[in-house]
């Protein structure tokens, strides 16, 4: 009885010199490791506005909403939602995401969870469909380099961004012709509008 | 200030509802309890029994079968009663909302006071919490 | 092919043994077969119940009883279909008190009955839960 | 005459939350009766709807103990299905994990188990130790608990090469410790009188229940996933399996603490033998078939079950949790013990504890007991207990 009395004493005594081991949280702050997955930050000039991150949430964390009217794409993150599992800022291959160390999340209220990018569309002409973002079309010019200027929309958005055309020249009803092929078409009508000319309308 | 509140902001005395979790939140709560974190610091005690408690800390989301238990809770708790939601399961229904089986998140039947969102919060932010709780009154 | 499964192929009439991969090897029987084999894997050969698994299939209601022989580590699945119309089959709880949960949740999620069970009754889901309302089947 | 005692209901651990009605008496159980579905959220169920990378992260929230568990047959499942070779510092990586929350879960058991008996020194004492533990997986996984570590075809992180040293320092701390209170804790009489030859669970009711995980290695059945269809790293590197024949909570409670060693060894040699390299293969998709994964969680063999039809979600998805077997093996572990044990064997089996004394307020008859009553019933036979030591002369302490 008398050996493992002493064996914990010993720990007691190892406690009373080695200081306390409760940290001083509140009153000092306690930083959390390097890797720590906590509040989300957009970094709005590197987004492309692809939607990456909302196919891979597992938790439905991540909105993507098309405003056909303004013209806007509005992708939202809902922190109260979010699990912090990363997949987000692992498939973001622009590093437009990013987690912080910050955790402090308390709130009253839930409002101010979510915050938001909005990002310019570019839509069919012919139907009104949803192409993709403007950043992304830039994007994908960017990476397939001169072979941009085979496809119509490319180009456009390419000489519009460049500076060489101010704007889209306004033209008149549209043809499905090959001389309406010059517009800024969804991949569906742009099929069409080359169908025609082999098949007929 | 009431000196019921100021009585309570002294030593708040919190019980645990763990609704439909995962457990995480729990042993979090828990280990917030023990040596490193050590809550009992500013007063704060978990009791066994809802009508001792000051403050519920709600954690999962509530299901079909635990909705009648986590509501007779909170009718026995003595009023005041502050409401912590800890965990993105109790703030939001998480990633279970599509289920047969899930009625909603907290704040869907209860008065939730704080949100403590995380999956799972930190020890620290759960604190961090309950002092933005107590600061609130 | 094993010992055992040589074995079982020439006890058992109307099965086909599979091997996915070496250590996972699923057997197909009839509905009447699977208490046997299921009896004749545990009681003799000294196979432990993993679980089961039911699926809800174009061919009928399907029950996997997942054994593990735990001497080679493989895992044989005996695999039985139900008919949709008679969702019926006989329990392996009479002789195997591990099944008495697992198919009362099979019974509660997938609605498939379970003849001769001691203790047929809700087990996951409350007790005001819709009638006839099977989460696992397709369409519901 | 018999008594009804309502114990319960939430019961948050993994997706088993139980409700027990123990049927009393006088002092002693006679029988148990366990309701569950207090925790159903109908995981299989959401399954069928999320892409198997979804999946990863849905089955990680089933259990927050032992979540890399899931994540881990998870992947098993789908490598198991789609034939897929993970690279060789993945399963070390993965392995690694594993064995590190072995060991937090283990140390938390031990340390709820000694709350229960009133020995909160022992809580405290261990929950002391399992934080490092913690800060090791906040350093190399970017959270306390569930860490998203698990992808099919590899890990998603690596370990860097100053995190080894981190963690190589934390488990020389941690074997000493461990050493010590298992000293500490066998050689205690007050522990060995309060577990001994109580809520004995035989060989054949092991068997017959299917129990899994140190509640069956408890009861002299020795099965151990990690040995019989080795997986990920566990063929690799060097342990032992321990078994004890003797049933009772002094078994199963020397099965945990002497894990926590062999998982302390399983890191090192871990740690030694990784090499650089790849983490991740790279999957190209999800082929049509079935397939199987196992993993041997701290309370058990996991068991997960995946059928694809080719598609990026599976058709069906089937979890099975250890305790799920174990639980309902309490019914025969618990008859003929006293009142003030049942809490201790219904523990025994590490479903989870931190809501046995938030038990909802009981009514039986004219009594009123609470689930803190109960614990007050097992604190005080400890009490007792410890008097009696104090006072005689006894074999146990002179053996020692």
């Amino acid at each position: 009885m008398k050996k493992p009395k002493l064996r914990e004493l010993g720990e007691a005594i190892r406690a009373l010199i080695g200081g306390p081991y409760t940290t001083k949280f509140p009153f000092a702050p306690s930083p959390a490791a390097k890797r720590f997955r906590g509040i989300m930050v957009f970094h709005e000039e590197k987004c492309i506005g692809c939607g990456a991150c909302v196919e891979v949430c597992p938790a439905n964390a991540r909105e993507l909403i098309d405003d056909l009217e303004k013209k806007t794409r509005k992708l939202t993150h809902i922190q109260e939602r979010c699990i912090y599992c990363g997949q987000c800022e692992t498939y973001c291959k622009w590093e437009a995401l990013e987690h912080t160390q910050e955790y402090d999340l308390a709130q009253l209220t839930k409002e101010g969870y979510t915050n938001y990018i909005e990002k310019e569309l570019v839509t069919c002409e012919l139907c009104g469909e949803v192409i993709t973002t403007k950043d992304q079309l830039l994007w994908i010019a960017k990476k397939v380099g001169e072979l941009a200027y085979s496809n119509p929309t490319l180009t456009l958005i390419l000489t519009q961004e460049l500076g060489i055309t101010e704007k889209i020249p306004e033209r008149g009803e549209f043809v499905p012709y090959r001389s309406g092929h010059l517009r800024l078409l969804c991949p569906k009508c742009r099929r069409s509008v080359y169908l025609n000319e082999i098949w007929g309308y | 200030m009431s000196r019921k509140f100021w009585a309570l902001k002294k030593s708040p005395w919190v019980f645990h509802v763990s609704a439909a979790s995962c457990n995480n939140c729990d042993i979090e709560i828990l280990d917030a309890l023990t040596p490193k974190f050590d809550l009992e610091r500013f007063g704060i005690r978990k009791v066994g029994t809802p009508r001792h408690a000051d403050a519920l800390l709600v954690t999962g989301v509530i299901n079909r079968k635990n909705i009648s238990r986590v509501l007779r809770v909170y009718e026995q708790a003595a009023k005041p009663c502050i409401i912590i939601a800890v965990g993105t399961c109790a703030c939001n229904t998480n990633m279970f909302e599509p289920s047969y089986n899930v009625v909603g998140p907290f704040d869907k039947h209860l008065p939730v006071s704080v949100y403590i969102p995380g999956c799972p919060p930190k020890p620290e932010a759960i604190i961090m919490g309950v002092v933005k709780a107590l600061g609130s009154l | 092919m094993n010992e055992l499964e040589k074995e079982i192929q020439d006890t058992f009439k109307g099965i086909s043994i599979k091997r996915h991969s070496p250590k996972r090897v699923y057997i197909e029987i009839d509905k009447e077969g699977a208490h046997e084999l299921a009896r004749f894997l545990y009681e003799e050969k000294g196979c432990r119940l993993v679980t089961a698994t039911g699926t809800d299939t174009r061919k009928g209601y399907e029950i996997l009883y997942h054994f593990s022989m735990d001497k080679t580590g493989i895992i044989y699945s005996v695999r039985t279909v139900v008919p949709k119309d008679n969702p019926k089959i006989m329990t392996l709880a009479s002789f195997l008190p591990a099944t008495n949960w697992i198919e009362r949740e099979i019974w509660e999620l997938l609605g498939i009955e379970f003849e001769g069970h001691p203790n047929l009754k809700r087990l996951l889901t409350a007790e005001d839960f819709p009638e006839a309302y099977y989460p696992l089947r397709r369409g519901e | 005459m018999k008594t009804i005692i309502p114990v319960g209901p939430y019961h948050p651990l993994q997706a088993e939350p139980e409700f027990f009605k123990l049927e009393v008496e006088g002092e002693k159980v006679t029988g148990l009766e366990i309701n569950i579905g207090y925790n159903h959220r109908g995981h299989e169920y959401l399954a069928q709807r999320k892409t198997y990378e979804q999946i990863i992260f849905l089955v990680e929230r089933i259990c927050g103990i032992c979540s890399c568990s899931h994540p881990f047959a998870s992947v098993n499942a789908v490598e198991n299905l789609a034939g897929i070779e993970i690279p060789e510092r993945a399963k070390y990586i993965r392995t690694i994990i594993g064995e590190l929350e072995r060991l937090h879960s283990h140390f938390l058991w031990v340390g709820l188990a000694g709350h229960f008996m009133g020995y909160n020194t022992l809580w405290m004492w261990f929950w002391r130790y399992r934080e490092p533990i913690l800060e090791l997986f906040e350093l190399i996984t970017g959270n306390r608990n569930h860490y998203a570590m698990m992808k099919i075809g590899g890990v998603s992180k690596d370990i860097e090469d100053e995190d080894i040293s981190s963690i190589q320092k934390t488990m020389n701390e941690l074997e000493a410790k461990t050493v010590m209170f298992i000293k500490a804790i066998l050689d205690d009489p007050v522990i060995a009188a309060r577990l001994g030859g109580v809520g004995i669970l035989t060989k054949e009711d092991a068997i017959k229940y299917g129990v899994l995980g140190p509640t069956a290695r408890g009861s002299g059945v020795a099965i151990d996933v990690r040995k019989d269809d080795p997986y990920a790293a566990y063929d690799l590197v060097p342990w032992d399996i321990i078994v004890f024949e003797e049933g009772d909570l002094l078994a199963k409670a020397k099965v945990r603490l002497l894990e926590c060693l062999e998982s302390i060894k399983i890191i090192r040699g871990c740690l030694e033998q990784m090499r650089k390299g790849e983490i991740e293969t790279k999957v190209e998709d999800i082929p049509p078939g079935e397939g199987i994964g196992r993993h041997e969680a701290p309370r058990g063999e996991v068991f997960h079950y995946v059928r694809s039809d080719g598609s990026n979600m599976p058709l069906r998805y089937k979890v099975r949790a250890p305790s799920y077997m174990n639980v309902p093996s309490n019914e025969v572990a618990v008859k003929g013990y006293d009142i003030a044990d049942a809490i201790l064997v219904l523990a025994s089996v590490d479903p989870c504890y931190c809501c046995t004394e938030r038990m909802a307020t009981l009514y039986d008859g004219n009594k009123k007991l609470t689930g803190k009553d109960l614990l007050k019933l097992s604190w005080k036979k400890t009490e007792q207990l410890k008097k009696k030591f104090s006072h005689s002369e006894n074999k146990l302490a002179s053996l020692l």
